[in-house]
């Protein structure tokens, strides 16, 4: 694997570091020294009449002209050799591919599996191409000293070698909306054979059916452990009975693979007794193959659930997932120990953190925007290319005007929404509850 | 003060000045037909100096201004220049 | 000098020779005076709110978490707090003010050349201001996008940056009409004797200044004009869905700022060349060094720009192109130093309240100087672009640059505007403490920038939470200071004691004639000027 | 120099050059886009081009380079003392600008009708580079097109000047102020028409 000594990013950079801070002290001293001497020594208590009224020298000119330029050409070349090592990817790196999104980061290793902490072994440097799904979002790992934006629409890239086992702050650098602040995960530096265990596991039927219901956005609403969320929690979904509503009608069947695969490309047919009718439709979302995956994984969640052999394997994802929600739905709350929200309660700090309410009032009174009382099943007029159309606030149009607003523009209003993309499917389920409150 | 009594500039030579302008015009119409690759664009662009230069020498008295207009010009379009290269600096290595 | 002293009409000068009554003798005045102190009082206005921003952003970050505001508002407090620093205080600040105070008189001239200009020049500001504020209220709320306004954050955010962007189109354009003047004045308008050799370096840095002004400010113009455009009509330039690319709004955006630092800069340095002098009783060392080094400066910080971007995506040719080309920038600002250092030595140096203020600028200039090398070398930049390193650079340079420039002009001139003088010992105390509250303020941000924090950070994580309250503790000492100096500069503006007409010994047109200056600043005939600006002896100061 | 009464043509004259200066950045930011996505997409640029009717362009090329000759021929006569000359002169240029506006509007109107607008669907459907080449258009000659609009506001407002005699054949420095701006107008046009209208036809 070795066949250079690695010069690691972390060595490549400080390197410039201390060149420029060492010339940049002596000079700083110098001048400090220089001008508090010359103040104290030509005092005008001591002289009230200068000693001379020399005003220039050519040869001082020249020297302190040309001593500078030599100096910052040093820093200069050492600062682009430090850059050209941090671009320069070993030929050995790992390629992963890192996804930035509002407000989370998404890293995809080869064989496909994913997580949102960056896994990688210790002393074998790692590749991260970086993209982004929606704004500017900048990677950036403090202790590697590397920094790299993530463009929508191109492919950036950062290396870096974790020399010691650890876990390192990972933040996103670059300004990219309410919670900027809270883009953060870690790398997780880890020994290689572990590592090698670690991204082995996806055969491991449970780490990548939960990896998919995590890809899919499935556990913002459904636990694993038995405690409610927007939906019923996934503990004991193999073949548990449950009583659903279908057209007013309650009644018990139990939960196989054929009703779970209803349940998820049309939830509302039947709607699961004490829950809000808010997931929703998969049809055409999820591909053929992540179906099977979700399928096979929730039908082996039988019994109290207990869950099997995961518990240690995913100690580390779920440590990590308090904070995640937190990320992505309530910022502000106060803490995780808290119950949980309820979906309308959300959907209204969801409102609140994307600036909603700066165009749509919830009382009744135009503004920029239509109100957002009575919103929910309301008759809107719409203008679709140009031609109007009456349709009435349901899901749909929920998530049309949400991810695409320009499309479908109401009667009377301008224009002006800009798409909120980043908005994911669990969020615009609690906008949608906490819309049907506004009555 | 003297320069107010700068150069008047004859109607002959205005009228000399347009014909030449819209003969250009018509050249790089014309030019425009052939494919000549990237050349194109740098033909196209070398006729519009051209043309400006007419305009800004004589509609705009500039050749009858003194040296301080014109190496502001200069300096101006200079900027300008630089601002566009440099870029390419990215553009082109990107 | 000939004696250009006249009989004043009245000891009050120019207050007393509006030529409107009331209120409209300030509001529709074209002279260079009333406009500048326009300008100044407004531009204190500001400064006073962008601080109080700046402090309760501090507050914020006392502790982790939820401090005092929520994220959005304090997302929209730092946009607020740049917005108004930048394009309200720092980049008209010295120019508009001081220039349009002292410029003229400076030159020997009677006012500026455009003087109705100038007036539109400062409701342009006003307006922009004006749209800036109302921004706040207006629309999906107060924008949220920082300073910078990159896109595609700025085009797709429901906040108000649309008039945001309005409003910097117009602040732009005022900064414009100024520069125009200000060029046109200095060119046309200097008296006899006035060689380009005898103008003082002040002028000449506002000279150097307004060529900026007026080459780069329009690309911001257009920037703005086409985020506008991209938010309003969906002309997707910067938009990678539409083939655009995000980063060509970065290129445009510091095309303008990078050398709008300079604008911001070049006057405060400009100030402090003609404060050195004065109290030192020697001519300005190296004095065509330091008008070559302004012009250099103005015309390669034209070339630098791209060094905001090292780790946008651009490419490696260009992060060299750029990381080289400011390492030149570097050299004019130290010959600079090196020479005022030089124009101390051998002196009879007094140390008033001007000379600490500018001396204050060398060394915290220095600072900001040295961290900006750090800044411009490819690989350290790296690590510490967008971060606490940065904030920390860039307030060593404006608030320690400008802003202590900005400082030494108001000790330096007001009291030959208002023709009273502030208490010194207190201006002195007021430094100290100032010049303590922002070394701890800003060294700490400094570190904790170096330890990884990233800028814009609503919350942060425990390890940077000491060097987060040692600047938030130094921030409250700045405030002080800052208030103690402004009192104090207000005290003495209404009840401080009559100055001469030369309190400081100045050798420069402006300490030649009545404080306050007159009308028209020159009696009935021009001056004629026979020396430099700093040429002590001839002046009969020594 | 006397002070108050003493008019400075030449300064008047740097001053509104140091303005066009201004204007010439302003279209610059627009021609550095211009130059950048023209590099990164040739050949959409030159399919997006061919919609682009060089009839419209040319035939506006000529309208504004003839009302600069009308621009810079009024200055002359006027200070030649011939001022119903100047003020014909001066009329033309403004109906000149008239003629470039309607224009534009049909050919902006017909681009419009095929669905080519900014944000419209059928942009949607193009390539990325052609998207970029009609927003650039619409932006570049939309900004002209104001420009048109100011500078013809601003000879009318010559106009009257000149017909209450404040403007005269000893005091022009206002028309010739003007006329720069106008000139400046028609400068900007002859890098727009070769630069959308005629790449490779």
């Amino acid at each position: 694997m070795n066949t250079q000594p690695l010069i690691t990013t972390t060595e490549a950079v400080d390197k410039a570091f201390y060149i420029i801070f060492g010339i940049s002290g002596v000079a700083l001293l110098g001048i400090t020294v220089a001008m508090v001497y010359l103040v104290w020594r030509y005092n005008r208590k001591r002289y009230p009449v200068p000693l001379s009224q020399k005003d220039h020298n050519v040869w001082l000119e020249i020297t302190w002209t040309v001593i500078p330029s030599i100096l910052v050409m040093v820093m200069f070349w050492y600062g682009w050799e430090g850059y050209l090592s941090l671009r320069r990817i070993p030929d050995n790196a790992i390629p992963v591919q890192g996804t930035a999104r509002m407000w989370s980061w998404l890293f995809t290793y080869e064989n496909g599996k994913t997580s949102d902490k960056l896994y990688v072994p210790v002393g074998q440097p790692v590749n991260v191409r970086l993209n982004s799904e929606d704004v500017l979002h900048s990677f950036y790992v403090p202790a590697f000293r590397v920094k790299r934006d993530c463009v929508p629409g191109m492919e950036t890239y950062a290396w870096f070698v974790a020399e010691e086992p650890g876990s390192y702050d990972l933040f996103c650098a670059e300004y990219c909306g309410v919670a900027h602040a809270d883009m953060i995960t870690t790398v997780e530096a880890i020994p290689a054979a572990e590592f090698a265990g670690w991204l082995a596991e996806k055969p491991s039927a449970t780490a990548a059916g939960k990896g998919l219901l995590q890809k899919h956005g499935c556990l913002g609403c459904h636990s694993l452990d038995g405690s409610p969320m927007v939906g019923p929690s996934f503990q004991g979904i193999g073949g548990r009975q449950v009583t659903v509503v279908a057209n007013g009608e309650s009644r018990t069947l139990v939960s196989d693979r054929d009703y779970l695969e209803k349940a998820i490309l049309d939830p509302g047919v039947e709607i699961v007794e004490g829950f809000p009718a808010a997931m929703p439709p998969y049809a055409g979302k999820i591909p053929e193959e992540d179906m099977t995956g979700i399928l096979d994984y929730l039908v082996s969640l039988t019994g109290d659930g207990s869950s099997v052999e995961e518990a240690t394997e995913d100690e580390a994802e779920e440590a990590n997932k308090p904070e995640e929600e937190g990320l992505a739905e309530e910022p502000t709350a106060p803490a995780d120990a808290e119950e949980p929200a309820s979906p309308a309660e959300r959907g209204e700090a969801l409102a609140a953190k994307n600036g909603c309410l700066g165009c749509h009032s919830v009382d009744g009174s135009k503004r920029v925007g239509p109100t957002l009382k009575g919103f929910w099943g309301s008759e809107r007029i719409v203008t679709r290319d140009g031609q109007e159309t009456t349709l009435v606030a349901d899901d749909g149009y929920l998530i049309k005007a949400l991810r695409e607003p320009s499309a479908e523009v109401l009667q009377g209003y301008p224009p002006a929404m800009p798409p909120y993309p980043g908005l994911s499917d669990e969020e615009i389920q609690d906008l949608r509850s906490w819309l049907e409150t506004l009555k | 003060m003297s320069e107010e009594h700068a150069h008047i500039v004859q109607y002959k030579t205005f009228a000399i000045v347009w014909i030449g302008l819209l003969i250009l015009t018509g050249l790089t119409v014309a030019v425009a037909q052939y494919n000549l690759g990237a050349m194109n664009i740098w033909v196209a662009l070398g006729i519009a100096t051209l043309k400006s230069g007419l305009v800004i020498a004589f509609f705009m008295h500039m050749k009858y201004e003194s040296r301080l207009f014109q190496l502001s010009l200069f300096a101006a379009l200079a900027i300008l220049a630089i601002f566009i290269g440099l870029n390419f600096f990215d553009v082109l290595y990107r | 000098m000939s004696d250009v002293r006249t009989t004043p009409t009245s000891d009050r000068g120019f207050f007393d020779e509006g030529q409107y009554p009331g209120i409209f003798a300030w509001l529709l005045s074209t002279d260079h005076k009333r406009i500048g102190l326009l300008y100044f009082w407004c531009i204190i206005a500001f400064f006073c709110v962008g601080a109080t921003l700046g402090l309760l952003l501090r507050l914020e970050l006392f502790a982790p978490g939820e401090t005092i505001m929520s994220a959005q508002t304090y997302n929209a407090t730092f946009t607020l707090h740049g917005v108004i620093m930048i394009f309200l205080f720092i980049i008209p600040g010295i120019p508009a003010a001081f220039g349009n105070l002292i410029m003229p008189i400076q030159i020997g001239a009677r006012d500026v050349a455009f003087p109705k200009l100038n007036l539109f020049s400062w409701y342009l500001y006003i307006t922009g201001a004006i749209l800036a504020v109302t921004s706040l209220f207006t629309g999906g709320g107060p924008p949220d996008t920082g300073w910078t306004f990159y896109v595609p954050f700025s085009a797709q955010t429901s906040t108000n940056v649309s008039l945001a962007a309005v409003a910097v189109f117009i602040l732009g354009f005022s900064s414009i009409l100024t520069g125009l003047n200000f060029v046109t004045t200095i060119h046309r308008l200097r008296t006899e004797g006035m060689t380009w050799m005898r103008i003082p370096l002040f002028t000449w840095s506002l000279y150097a200044t307004a060529w900026i002004q007026i080459l780069a400010t329009p690309v911001i113009g257009i920037t703005v004009a086409l985020l506008f455009a991209e938010r309003v009509i969906g002309t997707g330039l910067f938009d990678p869905a539409q083939g655009g690319d995000p980063i060509m709004f970065q290129h445009l955006f510091w095309i303008y700022s990078h050398p709008a630092v300079y604008i911001m800069i070049l006057p405060g340095m400009g100030v402090v060349s003609d404060i050195i002098p004065v109290f030192s009783r020697k001519p300005c060392f190296g004095y065509k060094a330091i008008v070559v080094s302004s012009l250099a400066i103005a015309f390669a910080g034209s070339l630098v720009w791209a060094h905001h971007m090292y780790t946008s995506g651009m490419s490696d040719m260009a992060v060299l192109v750029f990381s080289f080309l400011t390492f030149i920038v570097a050299i004019p600002s130290a010959i600079k130093v090196f020479n005022w250092l030089a124009t101390l030595y051998e002196g009879s140096i007094l140390l008033d309240p001007p000379l600490l203020y500018a001396l204050s600028f060398i060394l915290l200039f220095t600072i900001g100087g040295l961290t900006g090398l750090v800044l411009g070398a490819a690989a350290a930049d790296v690590h510490v672009h967008d971060t606490y390193f940065v904030v920390g650079h860039f307030h060593f340079v404006m608030f320690g640059g400008t802003g202590m420039a900005f400082f030494a002009a108001m000790h330096y001139w007001l009291p030959k505007i208002y023709g009273r003088m502030y208490d010194k010992t207190i201006a002195t105390v007021a430094w100290a403490i100032m010049v303590i509250g922002f070394l701890i303020l800003y060294i700490s941000m400094k570190i904790v920038g170096m330890q990884g924090m990233p800028r814009r950070y609503y919350d942060y994580v425990p390890e940077f939470t000491s060097l987060n309250q040692l600047a938030t503790v130094g921030s409250w000492i700045l405030a002080v200071g800052l208030v103690l100096m402004f009192a104090n500069i207000f005290r003495g503006i209404f009840k401080g004691d009559p100055v001469g007409d030369n309190p400081w010994g100045g050798a420069s047109l402006e300490w030649q004639i009545p404080s306050p200056p007159p009308m028209e600043n020159f009696g009935e005939e021009d001056p004629v000027v026979t020396h430099g600006p700093y040429d002590f002896t001839k002046a009969g100061i020594l | 120099m006397s002070g108050h009464v003493h008019k400075d043509y030449t300064g008047a004259k740097f001053g509104m050059w140091l303005f066009l200066f201004t204007e010439v950045l302003l279209f610059g930011g627009l021609f550095l886009l211009y130059a950048v996505y023209l590099a990164r997409y040739p050949q959409e640029f030159i399919s997006a081009g061919k919609e682009l009717n060089v009839w419209f362009g040319g035939g506006n090329t000529m309208v504004l380079l003839t009302s600069s000759l009308f621009v810079a021929i009024s200055i002359t006569a006027l200070r030649r003392g011939a001022k119903t000359l100047c003020l014909r002169l001066l009329g033309s240029t403004i109906v000149c600008a008239a003629i470039f506006m309607v224009n534009k509007y049909f050919e902006w109107s017909a681009k419009i009708s095929h669905g080519i607008y900014p944000g419209s669907d059928h942009m949607k459907e193009m390539q990325p580079g052609e998207m970029v080449f009609f927003n650039l258009y619409y932006l570049t000659t939309g900004l002209h097109g104001l420009h048109v609009i100011i500078g013809a506001l601003v000879i009318a407002w010559a106009m009257i000047l000149i017909k209450k005699d404040r403007v005269n054949a000893d005091d022009w420095v206002i028309l010739e102020n003007a006329g720069l701006y106008w000139h400046l107008v028609d400068l900007i046009w002859i890098f727009v028409f070769p630069l959308y209208y005629l790449i490779l036809h």
